[in-house]
């Protein structure tokens, strides 16, 4: 019993958390806002702090469930991003009136990205699955007197409905084809027949789907463009990663008997994540759209590493989903302070923005950097790496398109900086106030994005978990 | 029971499957494609049932896949249908061509 | 000595950077890293000439750490002859940037952080054995470019800017791509460390593979032909300090690369691949400075001139003898002090009379004796005047690939040797019109010569193209080491 | 240790002078730097000669042969094991020779400046340059390494530029200072190529070394070279030929000679030293450096006799019609290096044979003389004038007395009139031509004549003929000024007398010249004639040169045009080079080059544009997209590409 | 052929067809009222194959639940008479040439495959689903149900967020 306590450790400390929160809606009626989020902050640096102290793995519920050092670590970068998203956002949410709603809803989804990752049973993935997304698409809609919002929600239910069929039916086919759930079976059972990667193929398209990888990625820039900015910024980092690490995982441990299959799959589909996304990058205006492509595009990158099916490609996937995270809600983060408080959101907004709010500017750029690629902040090395893995394959066709891509990505990331450092604009965004919580969510974010690259450390940590 | 060939039973779920996603590529008004959706699962839920009794008879995987699938649905549509309807009382539409506003 | 301070000290005047107030407190302290680097590369070079006298080893000062362990990348940092003088070489060049732009005011703490930051980058990229730290560092650099062109520079900046990141960047990544096949296919080591990939050859058919990567990617940071173009536009939009470090150093980077990395780790392949490579350097060579005669504009002129001048550092690589080798990084030491130099005579002279077109510009030695006596002198320099540096170097690269047998390469020396006709000529016109010649506007007269911080930058990059001038055996002492280090490696092939 | 270890100071002291004048004159020495430089240099001149004094009379001679002495040498830049760069001092009869000439025509010139610069604005910087142009030209002529050469020649050139370049207010002196240096660099090309050539064969830059190796018949380095070869012409050829081309480049040998004439617009005394009596003779100087392997290469030797007699003849034509009295004194030098260079082309080596060698040597001797007083009697005249055209001319013997006769000597002595210098010099060149080629012969005797017609007809155009206002308001110049010119004056009567051969021979060994008198009749005589139709035609004012010029038609309008090398240059450069090498190239660089990167990002831009339409905005397209996707990649992966 | 056989073709016929008018109708009620006759046959289908306890959750989910709620949120949109705009024409040719060829393709993978039917009872009784449905060691399926559980829930929030008219704010 104790077992079943430490392992599923985090996933009930979360149910706790909803609960409470679900208990202080219904019983306390309104609370203050600021209260609660602070609350909810606490509960989830707890969650976040507890992550750390238990090291136990093992499965449960006849191994429905399953979870070690590296899925626990996996659990708490989400569950930092959530933290750091939640701190972000408290500007639009001290506005909002459904905020309980808000965290019941996204933390019900992060709920269902751990079960998702620590499923060892794919109709546990499902679950998990719809359970991270169906509240998403709420979320999507909680600008509510937006219309964007609703047309987000509604595109992203429909496609995501759409997605979970066809993954439904390639997993009954596969289901068939093996005659078993457990993902102890599949490995067993998998096998070349064209039926299989027919399946398996359907397979991928779902989990593309939640990436975003070109070309089940068609929902995504609409998607963000609509959504409140922190539905988007949890979908492109949190909801996206876990992805990402499922997708490692099962990918690795599954389906390693069909390497060269999916491996050559991989590689498709990264090529085709980084030119388009690129390509549509070049052309927005809006940031929010904007980094819904640049995110297309470093999917591609990902792709890259969990082609390499090795551990070094799943650690650099997992060290780069961490960089990622901070990298991209650091953006987010100055963006939703400046969209939530101004209302602006465009590329030309921004110009001159150095002159009136240097700090912001420069963690945007810091952020942006990161996403470029360019040392000495952690993109540099999180990019390094999963390209050094992908070459471990030899695959150096794949390589040099990566790196080219990288070239036309650093364009359209300089092009925010040089709008906001260079261009002249008489009427700039006025000065941000960035009240405390943003400010922490920062300061995380930056360090995040200077410590992670240089400091050796994380890499060789998530590297001694990786199986 | 088992005279019926399996293949048969596919060919239907199959058919369903895509007669689903045609609706679904092809209908305009959201409560129409969210029926096409249902068809698609269901042609899964057929897929499941069949080949749990066809070819693992010994458990009960694809029943219970699809009982939650069932249960899954229900609550997709759900969602779904509450996001229809505030499209439809805040925008007076419910035609996905004019849910087009974000694009390029 | 340890050769991390070289990295901690700009960086710590760095940081130190972004806390001070007011321009006078930014400058001083700038000013301060700067004299503080220079002071500590000449201790280095002294300590290196005493400790390479004890012991008798490739690198010196070398400290091993690992980095990233699971993925064999270590900060493994070590000198030789040749780095110490890129060192030193950047460290001029620093010093002279920080007073050139000493009244600098707008932004003046962001330009001097990024000033300092990218001299950081500089000793990193000379000081690496490691390629991943070395392939870091080059990286490093490119952002502060990039953003000391598009705030401060002129003319059509952002366009320039861009362009320069863009292509610096496409370099990079494909030097990146090449880095991965090292990585990879080194026998028996899996390994960034230079030393250790040097010990552990490349089969020639990996070799010819990543050979080119490698080197167009450093290639285009040292504007090999035809990807130079980001030169002329990068070098003549940015403001005068970055000029400096762009043409003086940043360029530099590529030809040090391109030796250190692709020619020292893949000999068979720069075999293989010297002949397309020679036809590629005579060209810029003489094709750059045919492009430079046509120009009006003075930045565009030196710029221009650097891509001719730079393509003999191409050349002296190429061409695979020891004498050229030297010759190769002699120039690299020679185009940094003078190209620099003569950017900054253009600044200052950009600064007074608020024109870089050559045709508005004339007689300015009448009023401005100093800025233009540097000029002529900088300009002389260029064309490869004896007693400066530009001269030992040419000529060094001269002999060099002729001692390289063979019609085709004798042919490709005296293309390249045409080119000093053709240097005289557009310096000439430069001069003829601009510092010479009758007084073409009358607003001129009240411009004041330079100032105690021009005379002393102008100066001080002026000893080091003398001291080079005077007395190259100095030089070539201190880097023959390094070049027989290499040639061992690429003298093995014939 | 040897005695001559002072010897870098005969250099090194201007180029002290160079660098204290050039970095404070302007400052501190404005008024002063002049006698600074002059003092500086004239220490430096009594070095050479003692120097001179010590090689010939004292310790030069080893049995009957005068020795290469290496006074110091050091190495300065090391190429590889046998090839470097040594700096050194070299003292043997023509190093020794031209460090007397340079040192006192430099002196002569330092204190003719004096009087003449007197007051200028840039008068220190203008020491500075000589004191520059002394060093380099010292340096060059005691150079012991083919690459040293090669500096202090460029050297040369570089201070030559900045002293033409000196008014550099005037456009013309800028655009002639221009020329000058790209023209000499066009030639310096050949040189280096050269340079690298016999570097590379003789395996060595060092002269001695690279003779020995190169002119032994059997050395593996001989038969290397000679075997090599280029366009069906042998290595040697090519090497010296081209390095011959950097002698004719500085020594304005036909065709590379357009950029004298236009030097003229460098201060007077300036173009006395430089562009009259040292470094013009440089390219002289280095063929007679390098004699020991010409001689041995006839192919070489020939391009240098064709050459020099070619220019010989030219600019003496030319000459005969210029009005500028500058112009026409930089025609006759050129036409005098003619001279010495074929004398060199006719010479071969050892004994009797290497009499053209001695000659040439000589004729470069006592020319220094005759034509630096040339051009600083001319510089006196400008000075009183403040014109350089002999229409504006006339009668001025009564003005400026000692001027006067101090010209006339050099006159006579060019002109080849017995019992001056030019006559031995040139009596012994013309002997060496009579022994080696009629052809040369004859045009050397034809130049002879010209020589004397047009040296008279400057003559006769300023001192004589019509009587022209002078504004007198400064006599005739300065103590300063005169001095130079009587020293010279005795000099370009006496040097002839000096036993030449007895110190300057190809072996070192005394050449003992013997004097025909029969064979002087003809370039006499000639001499004489030229010189009588001069006075005829210009003594008075009257009009026969005009219906002489109209006589001659064509002939005349080419000549005064300079037979349009100008304008040929003119048109290859500024039509070809430039409309067809750099316009293009600069275009093609902006366009093409620059286009295509540009047009990588267009085409993307491009693209990204193409392809909007895939985000239409409506969901059904994405699912429609999703499942090609999908569709794609199953066929994709199921039917082609199976592992 | 056995009249199981044929009352299976019938009901297969029945599903397809129903589907198709669902998907093809241009009245939005009547479009309905063919889903729900598909879903009904598929229950049909259902108890052929011995799956009682599927078939009575499909009729209870499905067509008591889901085509119930569709049918009200037509009434809450929408008049029912009215017809529906067609789909743009190019849209509807891509999306039947989409259909028919993944179809096709599905459908050949799937015969081509062969499945090899095995002869064994089936045991589906609602007995033994209850029984695993709560089991928490292998075979059992009580964690998913418990996920759903929440799911549910959330699904639940996020319907009454959403849905929920929007209170004019009191200030």
């Amino acid at each position: 019993m104790t077992n079943f306590f430490l392992l599923m450790q985090q996933e009930l400390l979360l149910t706790v958390i909803i609960f409470i929160l679900l208990f202080l809606k219904l019983g306390a009626g309104d609370i203050d806002s600021k209260k609660l989020m602070t609350l909810v902050n606490v509960l989830l640096a707890v969650n976040l702090a507890a992550g750390f102290f238990f090291k136990q793995s093992g499965s449960l519920f006849g191994d429905m469930f399953y979870t070690d050092n590296l899925l626990r670590l996996e659990k708490n970068i989400l569950n930092l991003g959530v933290l750091i998203i939640s701190l972000q956002s408290a500007n639009w949410l001290s506005k909002h009136q459904h905020a309980v709603e808000f965290y019941l809803l996204m933390l019900s989804t992060l709920l269902g990205m751990y079960f998702m990752i620590s499923s060892h049973n794919i109709l546990m993935f499902y679950v998990g699955l719809e359970l991270a997304s169906i509240p998403l698409a709420a979320m999507a809609n909680f600008d509510l007197d937006k219309k964007r919002s609703s047309e987000a929600a509604m595109k992203y239910i429909m496609s995501s409905a759409f997605a979970s069929g066809l993954l439904l039916f390639g997993i009954s086919i596969m289901y068939g084809v093996t005659g078993t759930l457990s993902y102890e079976g599949l490995k067993e059972m998998a096998s070349d027949s064209p039926l299989f990667i027919f399946s398996f193929i359907l397979l991928i398209a779902g989990f593309g789907f939640k990436i975003s990888a070109v070309p089940f990625h068609l929902w995504t820039a609409d998607v963000y463009e609509g959504s409140p900015i922190a539905v988007t910024s949890y979908m492109s980092v949190i909801s996206k990663g876990s992805m990402i690490f499922v997708m490692a995982s099962v990918l690795f441990h599954v389906f390693d008997k069909i390497f060269f299959t999916w491996y050559n799959i991989m590689a498709v589909l990264s090529v085709l994540s980084m030119i388009i996304g690129n390509l549509f990058a070049l052309r927005q205006q809006n940031l929010k759209r904007f980094l819904a492509f640049s995110s297309i595009s470093q999917v591609g990158f990902i792709l890259i590493g969990i082609s390499s099916g090795n551990m070094q490609g799943a650690t650099s996937v997992i060290y780069f989903v961490l960089i990622y995270i901070f990298s991209n809600l650091a953006a987010f983060g100055v963006l939703s302070l400046v969209s939530t408080e101004k209302g602006k959101e465009t590329i030309d907004d921004f110009k001159g923005f150095y002159k009136t709010n240097p700090a912001l500017t420069w963690i945007l750029a810091i952020a942006l950097f990161s996403l470029a690629g360019i040392p000495p902040t952690a993109g540099f090395f999180g990019k390094f790496f999963l390209i050094l893995a992908g070459a471990s394959k030899n695959n150096y066709v794949l390589i040099t398109i990566a790196a080219l891509n990288m070239v036309i990505s650093m364009y359209y990331y300089l092009r925010i900086i040089k709008a906001m450092f260079m261009d002249a604009n008489d009427t700039p965004i006025e000065k941000v106030e960035i009240s405390l919580s943003p400010k922490i969510a920062f300061v995380t974010c930056v360090a995040g994005i200077v410590v992670t690259g240089l400091a050796s450390g994380v890499y060789d940590y998530i590297f001694s978990l990786v199986r | 029971m088992n005279e019926i060939p399996l293949s048969h039973i596919l060919f239907v779920s199959t058919g369903l499957f895509f007669i689903g996603m045609y609706g679904l590529f092809t209908r305009r008004n959201m409560i129409t494609m969210l029926m096409a959706i249902e068809l698609m699962l269901n042609s899964v839920n057929i897929n499941f049932v069949a080949f749990n009794k066809y070819l693992y008879p010994e458990k009960l995987d694809g029943i219970f896949f699809t009982i939650f699938i069932i249960t899954i649905a229900a609550a997709e549509a759900a969602v779904a249908i509450a996001i229809v309807i505030h499209l439809y009382r805040n925008h007076k539409s419910i035609d996905v061509e004019d849910a087009a506003e974000m694009k390029w | 000595m340890n050769l991390s301070i070289l990295l901690l000290l700009p960086l710590a005047f760095s940081l130190i950077l972004l806390f001070v107030k007011g321009q006078k407190q930014v400058r001083a302290v700038a000013l301060t890293a700067a004299v503080a680097q220079l002071a500590l590369s000449i201790v280095l070079l002294f300590q290196f000439l005493a400790e390479r006298a004890k012991c008798n080893s490739a690198f010196l000062f070398e400290s091993n750490y690992t980095w990233f362990k699971q993925l064999h990348i270590n900060y493994h940092v070590g000198v030789d002859g040749i780095s110490v003088a890129m060192i030193l070489l950047t460290a001029f060049v620093v010093l002279a940037g920080v007073l050139v732009s000493w009244n600098q005011e707008k932004l003046y703490k962001e330009f001097f952080f990024l000033l300092v930051f990218l001299s950081m980058g500089a000793y990193g990229f000379f000081i690496s054995l490691d390629v991943f730290t070395m392939f870091f560092f080059l990286e490093v650099a490119v952002i502060p470019k990039f953003l000391l062109i598009g705030i401060w520079g002129s003319g059509k900046k952002e366009y320039s800017a861009m362009k320069l990141a863009l292509m610096l960047m496409a370099g990079s990544a494909l030097v990146f791509v090449g880095l991965t096949g090292l990585y990879y296919n080194a026998k028996g080591a899996v390994s960034f460390d230079l030393v250790q990939l040097s010990m552990h050859p490349f089969s020639p058919a990996v070799q010819k593979m990543f050979f080119p990567f490698a080197f167009i990617g450093f290639g285009i940071f040292t504007a090999l032909f035809p990807f130079h173009t980001w030169v002329p536009d990068g070098h003549s939009s940015a403001p005068t300090a970055a000029s400096m470090f762009l043409a003086g150093i940043s360029m530099k980077l590529g030809g040090y690369g391109c030796l250190r990395v692709a020619a020292y780790l893949m000999p068979d392949a720069a075999h293989y691949y010297s002949t397309i490579i020679i036809v590629l350097a005579s060209i810029a060579i003489l094709y750059g400075a045919f492009a430079t005669m046509m120009q009006t504009d003075l930045k565009y002129i030196n710029a221009y001139s650097s891509v001719s001048h730079t393509a003999f550092v191409i050349l002296g690589i190429a061409m695979m003898t020891k004498t050229s080798i030297n010759g190769a990084v002699m120039q690299m030491i020679s185009h940094g002090l003078m190209t620099a130099l003569f950017f900054a005579v253009i600044g200052m002279i950009y600064e007074r009379t608020h024109t870089r077109q050559v045709a508005q510009l004339g007689g300015l030695l009448k009023v401005m004796p100093f800025i233009s006596s540097i000029f002529v002198l900088v300009g002389l320099c260029s064309l490869g005047l004896p007693g400066m540096s530009g001269f030992v170097a040419e000529m060094t690269v001269f002999m060099g690939s002729w001692e390289r047998a063979g019609t085709f390469y004798h042919f490709a020396t005296i293309i390249a040797a045409a080119s000093i006709v053709v240097t005289a000529v557009y310096i000439l016109r430069a001069v003829g019109s601009a510092i010479m010649g009758p007084m073409k506007n009358n607003d001129y007269l009240q411009l004041t010569d330079a100032a105690w911080n021009e005379k002393t930058a102008a100066v001080l990059l002026m000893v080091g193209i003398l001291l080079m001038g005077l007395a190259p055996f100095w030089l070539n002492d201190l880097i023959n080491p390094g070049t027989e280090v290499i040639m061992q490696k690429i003298g093995m092939i014939k | 240790m040897n005695s001559y270890s002072y010897t870098p100071l005969i250099p090194l002291l201007p180029f002290a002078g160079f660098v204290i004048l050039g970095i404070f004159g302007r400052k501190y020495f404005n008024k002063t730097g002049g006698l600074i430089g002059t003092g500086l240099l004239l220490i430096s001149a009594i070095l050479s000669l003692y120097t001179a004094y010590q090689y010939f009379f004292v310790n030069g001679k080893v049995g009957d042969t005068y020795q290469t002495i290496t006074a110091v040498k050091f190495t300065w830049l090391t190429f590889s094991q046998h090839v470097s760069i040594d700096m050194g001092i070299i003292l043997d009869p023509i190093s020794v020779m031209m460090l007397v000439v340079v040192t006192f025509v430099s002196l002569m010139v330092h204190i003719f400046s004096l009087g003449y610069m007197h007051g200028e604005e840039r008068f220190a910087t203008y020491y500075a340059f000589l004191g520059l142009f002394t060093f380099s030209m010292l340096g060059l002529v005691v150079s012991s390494n083919l690459f040293q050469i090669y500096m202090f020649w460029e050297l040369v050139g570089v201070s030559s530029y900045l002293l033409i370049g000196y008014y550099f207010d005037r456009p013309s002196a800028v655009a002639a200072s221009k020329k000058a240096f790209i023209v000499t660099r066009f030639a310096d090309l050949g040189f280096l190529i050269g340079i690298l050539v016999l570097a590379f064969y003789g395996e060595s830059l060092d002269f001695a070394t690279i003779i020995k190796n190169l002119s032994t018949a059997q050395s593996t380095q001989f038969v290397a070279i000679t075997s090599a070869s280029f366009l069906g012409i042998s290595a040697i050829t090519w090497g010296l030929t081209l390095v011959f081309m950097g002698g004719a480049g500085k020594s304005a040998m036909f065709p590379l000679h357009i950029w004298l004439p236009d030097a003229m617009e460098g201060p007077t005394p300036v173009s006395a030293l430089i562009h009259a009596a040292t470094m013009v003779v440089a390219g002289v100087y280095l063929v007679a450096r390098l004699f020991p392997l010409f001689a041995i290469n006839e192919s070489a030797l020939e391009i240098v006799r064709v050459v020099g007699v070619t220019s010989a003849v030219f600019a003496a034509i030319i000459a005969c019609t210029q009005t500028d009295i500058k112009r026409v004194l930089a025609y006759s030098t050129m036409s005098q290096i003619g001279y010495m260079m074929f004398a060199l082309g006719v010479s071969s080596t050892g004994g009797e044979n290497g009499l053209g060698y001695t000659a040439s040597m000589f004729h470069l001797f006592t020319h220094a003389f005759f034509k630096s007083l040339l051009f600083l009697g001319a510089g006196a005249v400008i000075h009183m004038v403040h014109s350089n055209d002999m229409k504006d001319m006339g009668g001025l013997r009564k003005h400026m007395p000692i001027t006067h006769i101090s010209f006339l000597v050099a006159c006579l002595a060019i002109a080849g009139v017995p019992f001056f210098s030019g006559f031995f010099s040139k009596e012994e060149i013309l002997l060496a031509a009579y022994h080696s080629s009629k052809t040369v012969y004859v045009l050397a005797l034809l130049t002879s004549g010209l020589t004397a017609f047009y040296m008279f007809r400057l003559y006769f155009n300023i001192f004589w003929n019509k009587d022209t206002e002078v504004h007198g308001h400064h006599g005739e110049g300065t103590f300063a000024m005169k001095l130079p010119l009587i020293l010279l004056a005795v000099l370009a009567f006496g040097a002839g007398y000096i036993p030449f051969g007895q110190f300057v021979s190809t072996d070192g060994k005394a050449l003992e010249s013997e004097f025909h008198f029969l064979f002087s009749v003809a370039p006499v005589a000639l001499g004489f004639l030229g010189i009588a139709i001069a006075a005829w035609m210009y003594a008075k004012p009257n009009d026969k040169p005009q219906r002489v010029a109209t006589a001659m038609g064509g002939l005349y309008k080419a000549a005064y045009s300079k037979f349009y090398i100008d304008e040929i240059y003119l048109f290859i450069t500024k039509k070809i080079i430039f409309n067809l090498i750099g316009r293009p190239a600069a275009w093609i660089d902006r366009n093409i080059i620059d286009g295509m990167m540009n047009g990588i990002a267009a085409v993307t831009a491009k693209t990204a544009a193409l392809i909007k339409g895939l985000q239409s905005g409506k969901v059904q397209n994405y699912a429609l997209y999703f499942f090609g996707g999908i569709a794609a990649l199953l066929i994709m992966f199921i039917y082609f590409w199976r592992p | 052929m056995s009249v199981s056989q044929i009352i299976f073709y019938i009901v297969a016929a029945f599903i397809l067809g129903m589907g198709i008018l669902s998907v093809t109708t241009r009245k939005i009620f009547r479009s309905a009222i063919w889903l729900l006759f598909s879903l009904i046959g598929i229950a049909g289908l259902y108890f052929m194959l011995d799956v009682e306890f599927i078939a009575a959750v499909q009729i209870v989910v499905y067509v008591g639940g889901i085509v119930v709620l569709i049918i009200f949120s037509i009434f809450l949109t929408q008049q029912s008479g009215k017809e529906m705009p067609k789909a743009p024409m190019i849209r509807s040719i891509f999306a039947a040439l989409a259909v028919v060829f993944g179809f096709a393709l599905t459908y050949l993978l799937i015969y081509q495959y062969g499945f090899v039917t095995i002869d064994q009872p089936f045991d589906s009784t609602v007995a033994r689903i209850g029984k695993s449905m709560l089991k928490t060691d292998q075979g059992g399926f009580s964690l998913p149900f418990e996920v759903v559980s929440i799911l549910l829930l959330a699904a639940m929030i996020g319907c009454i967020v959403i849905a929920l008219k929007v209170k004019p704010e009191e200030k």
